[in-house]
């Protein structure tokens, strides 16, 4: 039914369905977003945006709810789901294109990925870190946990690749996970400083986490001593960075970039262009330096 | 409580307990209705076949809670055990035989389910903790079997997900299957007479000679049992076991129930009235996915509503 | 003050229970209601009570009409009631429940618990209910003095009518005589006392007027002096009872039921009994002197400390044939949200089947019966809620369902309490038919006349012993009495 | 049910009721002393703050819980009350000062939980649902007022959180100060008897003439209030409020009431056992952290020591 409509429109009237897995993070309400608002600027685009609330089923449902609604093209927000093959197996059925969006499934077929490279990230923080600490030390690390697996081991790995090799840095992992939010990286701060008092520096797996440890070092009276560095450049971070404080780096992963390139891949896969199948968004490195061009009063994470 | 029991009984008509009320009934058509004529999409084949997969899970766990409800209890663990079924029958794959697999995965929900009855029938804790405790633990153990979650190469895992049996996904006629084997369970079978007895009055029902541990314990099983299935369908659905999977799933489950005019103090609820109650809660998702409300005013809208059904629900249940 | 109910109706739902009900009562005057299972009387307390809106109908104190909006308003202008359900709150101390929302407070507005203490001290003196100490928590009291404390509750701040729903269904010995005092003293104060009970015998004794209601209605006013039980037997159940028990002929033969050294620590020690087909066996004793632990622990329901002939669980019990009717039905007879039907098939649940399913046909077919020969009413209520039928008829239920178990030996725990005479004839009846089929049957009660007329032989327990046994035929109430409570010769 | 109570009588003396018992105070000494054994860290002063600290919010959220827990009821809706009046009070202090802002938070809390006993009070629902739908509605309520966390500039924010009174943090103190003026609430003030009283037999506090809507309302609005009040503080403490937290916040604060021996059927339980219930669960986070337990592995064993623990109750109970 919609083949009459996208001909009467006079060429490029389409809808695009949006399957995010969940939207309760700032960094995945600010890709739908920034989906939204890019297709807002292109025009003539509808975006249905669908929220699975972190339940696998319940996306592969809206998936379907999506495809029952005739959507032209659909953007997955996988955010932390590791995969979903039959999801993909039901678009690829219906032959609509899929483009991923942040998240790069493990296995099934997709169109087009868009996203960043989380070790990259990593590695970028860990040589960040080695530079700022000559005489080595210990380095804290923070992990987010269970929902975000393969991204928060990519992202630890790279700092792990790079300060295992530099000779007087010890690295200590909290037992405990920070859950990706600012309250958990308080707690679990709080608790690594009571057996690690002498931390030089500590790396979490994304700036909310950073935040919170940043009260703790900060409640601690140990802001002097301990160095911050996190990844995602989430507001508060970059306003953090700029403002001197021992939050000292990010890692930028941009929800805004990623999100409207992520819309004007699907755009150009409707308007039969030919695509690159899998892109890596570069995330530079955000210092004090160069973070107030990073800032986006508009930007919506 | 003696009080409230007189003044609202249940109404039980030819010695079933009669919850799916006329009103409930409207209410269903109600809902059905107002799909139909203000969405295009809801009819469509495409969006009935959602519908019918999309009641698979809470479907399950709905059931299995009914039983656990009736007894006066509350199984808080079953999110946790979908996770943990799901990832051992992905991860056995590698060694095992799919259907083998799939079947140890079942019986991990089986084996969970028997250990809170244990704890609750025969050591007397309060279920509310006892699933409470070990939806931690089982959680954890997903988690320790498999960090990361498990995707198995061989497409055959992904069968029981999604074969069709014609409109009709096989999924769902498990489901159904289990609605109906298991409402004939409950009204028809010693066993379940029994259960549903000890959630009025357990020690009624021991002095009676009927075993209240026993039928606890079995009553916790089940419920371990459709979890565990629940699990397995799921992973084989989405096609990946992740560990993280099934969080706040019992709370959808004990709201069909409730929604169902299932009593949390026991005794009363019925399979036919937790399936509608399941048909309620998917058709408010699918509803308001189809009206393209955003994601967090669907949440505002969903407690709303399910606050709404429950007063129908009620005023109903007085007057009758 | 003097109470005038005109025209009184009530309904509950679409059915109307009450029909017109007019009453009068005076200060300083003893009014019995009397009445049989289900007839109104509790409806009609719960009017007074101010728990139930009437639905049309006026009440007048000293003449002028009034309306009771709420308990609370009863409450105020001094009625107050003991329901016929136990209505403490059980995890709050006896001090708690007697003074609900009336403690005594400091400046400060905190609560004053050692004057609350003293206040619920003196109320239960005044009472005449010494012995209980107001820190217990209520919920461990035996009923006896629970249904005690009920009463001292009613008598907290001024009375000016008390109404007593089945106070003496509980009480036995110098219990019920503490309560009659009381009666006494409030009817020398000017109280008006509504007295509900079965016990035709305390009425007569008691009352200075009595009113019979039947089906919702009075159809008569009457006084002691000008009336008999007989007669008022005869108002209640519409129909003459020429006899309240039949003549027992014992015939026993084989020991069904043999207990040597039975004990439990704390409860009841060294108990030996035998009962024997044919033979209906009282077991009497006061309030509290074990009988119904050792009809539990014989029942498998606890476990005893030592001795021989109880059974390890009520399952095993039951496939050897006992049958236990427990006396607190709503508690562990009956599960009260569950059909008529289920209640009564729920001891032999396994036995209608065909495959793993009940056969819900012979199921119906099979309590149908027991319905009908038990003359429970209403006559089709096998798929109501057992909550609903009135009180005797859910005691024949609890009955039924252990008589389709088929018993060699049934015992009865305080199967009368709360039941009218007409049933209670009824179930006399039905246990001597059952004796005379070969059952053997220990009857514990606490009523005297029942003990006496209803058995063959009576045990009298003391403490937790066996004090004595006496035949039925040959004994007095006196005799068994001096037993109860340690004075034999 | 009341027979079982009838069995098991909670201890009640000088009107109050006595939960925390000897084994009780036995186990939380043991837990301490093993903790001060075997680990270097324990006893340090950084150590005992952070057990101080971590101890605010569900010790708030169980005192809130344990009134509700007394009625009978349960509030599921704490975790999103506490989101929602964190995140508005960041928002507000942009135009109004900070203890209003934090204050208007505080009452959110305050209206939530209001409505909630409304619900439960007048028109007769079921605690556990209403509140369950209360927690999607507050939790999407948050995220509409604002998707992204809020970080207020004001230093003086973070005051409420983390300013310290010698020792012991300022929020640590507002907590004890809430356990302490609760517990002489609970026991010594009419309302807080109604409020028990009501979970052990509402038939007679209601023939009693004592309002049970009302006192069920207040029980709700006071478990509300808590749940903003913790919210705020959090908020303060992290100094960025994110509409994502608290999930999961009330099954830690009803297994600290359960813990310390409350009744999830009403009518029993103490503020100064379920703080005991708090520490428990605090100590046992500690604990497992400082020992470097993984963090799988740490839900694992907290689910099955929560299990040991109320076994040890129970036994205590029964003998008692
Ligand atoms: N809550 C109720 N709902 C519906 N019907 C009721 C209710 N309470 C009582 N009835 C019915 O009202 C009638 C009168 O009951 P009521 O309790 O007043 O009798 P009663 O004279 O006190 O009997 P008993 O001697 O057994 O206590 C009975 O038929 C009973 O079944
Ligand atoms: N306050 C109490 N606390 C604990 N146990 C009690 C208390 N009062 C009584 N008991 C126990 O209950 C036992 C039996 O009480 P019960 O009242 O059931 O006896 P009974 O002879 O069956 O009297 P009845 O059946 O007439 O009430 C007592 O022997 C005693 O061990
Ligand atoms: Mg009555
Ligand atoms: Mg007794």
């Amino acid at each position: 039914s919609s083949e009459p409509e996208t001909a009467a429109g006079g060429g490029g009237k389409h809808t695009i369905g949006v399957a995010n897995f969940m939207l309760s993070g700032p960094y995945f309400s600010g890709m739908d977003k920034a989906i939204a608002a890019q297709a807002q600027k292109k025009g003539n685009i509808d975006i249905l945006s669908t929220d699975a609330g972190g339940d696998a089923a319940k996306l592969a449902s809206n998936v379907e709810d999506l495809l029952s609604k005739n959507v032209d093209a659909i953007i997955i927000s996988g955010g932390p789901l590791e995969s979903a093959p039959a999801v993909l197996n039901s678009i690829k059925a219906a032959g609509k294109p899929v483009v991923l969006v942040d998240r790069k499934f493990a296995t099934g077929e997709y169109t087009s990925w868009i996203g960043p490279d989380n070790e990259a990230i990593g590695r970028q923080n860990g040589e960040f870190l080695a530079e700022k600490l000559p005489d080595g030390g210990k380095v804290g690390i923070i992990k987010g946990g269970p929902a975000d697996n393969s991204i928060g081991l990519a992202r630890t790995n790279g700092v792990k690749s790079v300060l295992s090799t530099k000779p007087g840095i010890t690295l200590v992992e909290a037992p405990d996970f920070g859950n990706w939010g600012s309250d958990g990286g308080l707690t679990v701060m709080e608790s690594l400083l009571a057996t690690n008092a002498d931390l030089k520096a500590v790396f979490c797996e994304n700036d909310a986490m950073c935040l919170g440890a940043q009260r703790a070092i900060a409640d601690a009276g140990k802001s002097e001593q301990i160095i911050i560095a996190g990844v995602d450049g989430q507001a508060e971070a970059l306003q953090a960075i700029l403002d001197g404080t021992n939050y000292l780096v990010t890692g930028l992963n941009d929800a805004d970039i990623i999100g409207a390139m992520g819309l004007d891949r699907a755009v150009d896969i409707l308007s039969g262009a030919q695509v690159e199948k899998d892109t890596v968004v570069p995330s530079p490195r955000v210092t004090k330096e160069n973070a107030a061009q990073f800032q986006n009063p508009d930007g919506s994470f | 409580m003696t009080g409230q029991l007189l003044r609202k009984p249940a109404l039980v008509v030819r010695g079933r307990d009669v919850t799916v009320t006329a009103a409930f009934v409207a209410l269903i058509l109600a809902l059905v209705a107002v799909a139909a004529f203000t969405s295009d999409t809801f009819l469509t084949p495409v969006n009935l076949t959602n519908l019918l997969k999309q009641m698979v899970t809470t479907g399950l766990l709905a059931f299995g809670m009914l039983v656990v409800i009736l007894t006066g209890g509350i199984d808080l663990s079953v999110g946790s055990v979908v996770a943990f079924s799901g990832i051992l029958a992905a991860g056995l794959v590698a060694g095992l035989p799919i259907p083998v697999a799939m079947l140890v995965g079942l019986l991990a929900g089986v084996a969970f389910g028997a250990v809170n009855g244990v704890l609750v029938a025969r050591f007397g804790l309060a279920p509310f903790v006892v699933t409470l405790a070990s939806l931690t633990t089982i959680r954890g153990l997903a988690f320790v079997y498999s960090e990361v979650p498990i995707a198995p190469d061989d497409p055959a895992f992904f069968t029981l997900g999604s074969a069709m049996a014609g409109p009709v996904p096989v999924a769902t006629l498990i489901m159904l299957a289990v609605f109906a084997v298991g409402g004939v369970f409950l009204t028809r079978t010693p066993a379940g007479r029994a259960i549903t007895a000890i959630g009025g009055n357990a020690e009624t029902v021991r002095l009676a000679g009927i075993s209240v541990p026993r039928h606890l314990t079995l009553a916790y099983t089940i419920s371990g049992a459709c979890a565990g299935l629940a699990g397995v369908i799921l992973a084989s659905r989405v096609g990946i076991a992740q560990p993280s999977v099934g969080v706040a799933f019992e709370l959808d489950a004990i709201a069909a129930c409730v929604i169902g005019g299932a009593s949390l103090a026991g005794g009363r609820g019925s399979a036919r009235a937790t399936f509608g109650g399941v048909l309620v809660l998917v058709l408010i998702n699918n509803l308001l996915n189809l009206y393209g409300v955003q994601s967090f005013w669907q949440q505002v809208l969903k407690g709303l509503i399910i606050i709404a059904v429950i007063l129908v629900q009620r005023t109903n249940r007085v007057r009758g | 003050m003097s109470l005038e109910l005109r025209g009184v109706r009530q309904s509950y739902g679409d059915v109307e229970v009450l029909h017109g009900v007019d009453l009068t009562g005076r200060p300083g005057e003893v009014l019995a209601v009397v009445g049989a299972n289900g007839a109104g009387k509790s409806t009609l307390i719960r009017v007074l009570a101010g728990a139930h809106r009437m639905t049309s109908g006026e009440l007048r104190i000293d003449g002028e009409p009034v309306e009771l909006r709420s308990p609370h308003d009863a409450h105020a202008r001094g009625i107050r009631t003991v329901y016929q359900e136990l209505s403490l709150v059980p995890e709050l101390s006896v001090t708690e429940n007697l003074l609900l929302g009336a403690y005594p407070r400091r400046r400060g507005g905190l609560i004053d618990w050692p004057e609350a203490h003293r206040q619920a001290r003196r109320l239960l003196d005044d009472a005449g209910f010494g012995g209980i100490d107001p820190r217990t928590p209520a919920g461990r009291l035996p009923v006896a003095r629970q249904q005690m404390v009920e009463i001292a509750k009613a008598l907290a701040g001024e009375v000016r009518v008390l109404v007593l729903d089945e106070p003496s269904a509980v009480l036995a010995g110098a219990d019920l005589d503490a309560l009659f005092a009381l009666i006494r003293r409030l009817r020398e104060r000017g109280v008006l006392v509504i007295y509900v009970s079965h016990r035709l015998a305390e009425v007569l004794e008691l009352a200075d007027s009595i009113v019979v209601i039947k089906d919702g209605q009075i159809i008569a006013t009457t006084e002691p002096a000008k009336t008999s039980e007989t007669e008022l037997i005869g108002l209640m159940a519409g129909r003459l009872l020429e006899q309240i028990y039949p003549a027992r002929r014992e015939a026993p033969s084989e020991t069904r039921l043999h207990l040597t050294g039975l004990s439990r620590d704390g409860e009841f020690q060294d108990v030996s009994l035998e009962v024997r087909s044919g033979e209906i066996v009282g077991l009497f004793g006061l309030v509290g002197s074990g009988r119904s632990e050792l009809a539990r622990c014989v029942f498998g329901a606890e476990p005893p400390s030592k001795g021989t002939g109880g059974y390890r669980s009520p399952a095993a019990a039951i496939a050897a044939g006992l049958a236990l009717v427990t006396e607190d039905r709503k508690r562990s007879g009956l599960v009260l949200g569950m059909t008529v039907l289920d209640n009564i098939a729920l001891a032999t649940l396994g036995a209608t089947r065909r495959g793993p399913l009940l056969d819900m046909t012979a199921r119906r077919k099979r309590v149908g019966e027991m319905i009908e020969r038990l003359s429970i009413q209403p006559a089709r209520c096998a798929t109501i809620p057992v909550a609903a039928l009135s009180g005797g008829n859910q005691q024949k239920a609890v009955l039924a369902k252990w008589l389709l178990a088929g018993p060699r030996v049934l015992i009865l725990d305080e199967p009368t309490r709360g039941v009218d005479m007409a049933t209670r004839v009824d179930i006399y009846r039905m246990v001597d038919d059952l004796a005379r089929a070969g059952l053997a049957v220990l009857l514990i009660s606490s009523d005297l006349t029942e003990v006496l007329g209803a058995t063959d032989r009576v045990l009298v327990m003391r403490q937790g012993r066996i004090a004595g046994e006496l035949r039925s035929d040959s004994t007095t109430e006196d005799e068994i009495l001096a037993y109860a409570i340690g004075q034999a010769a």
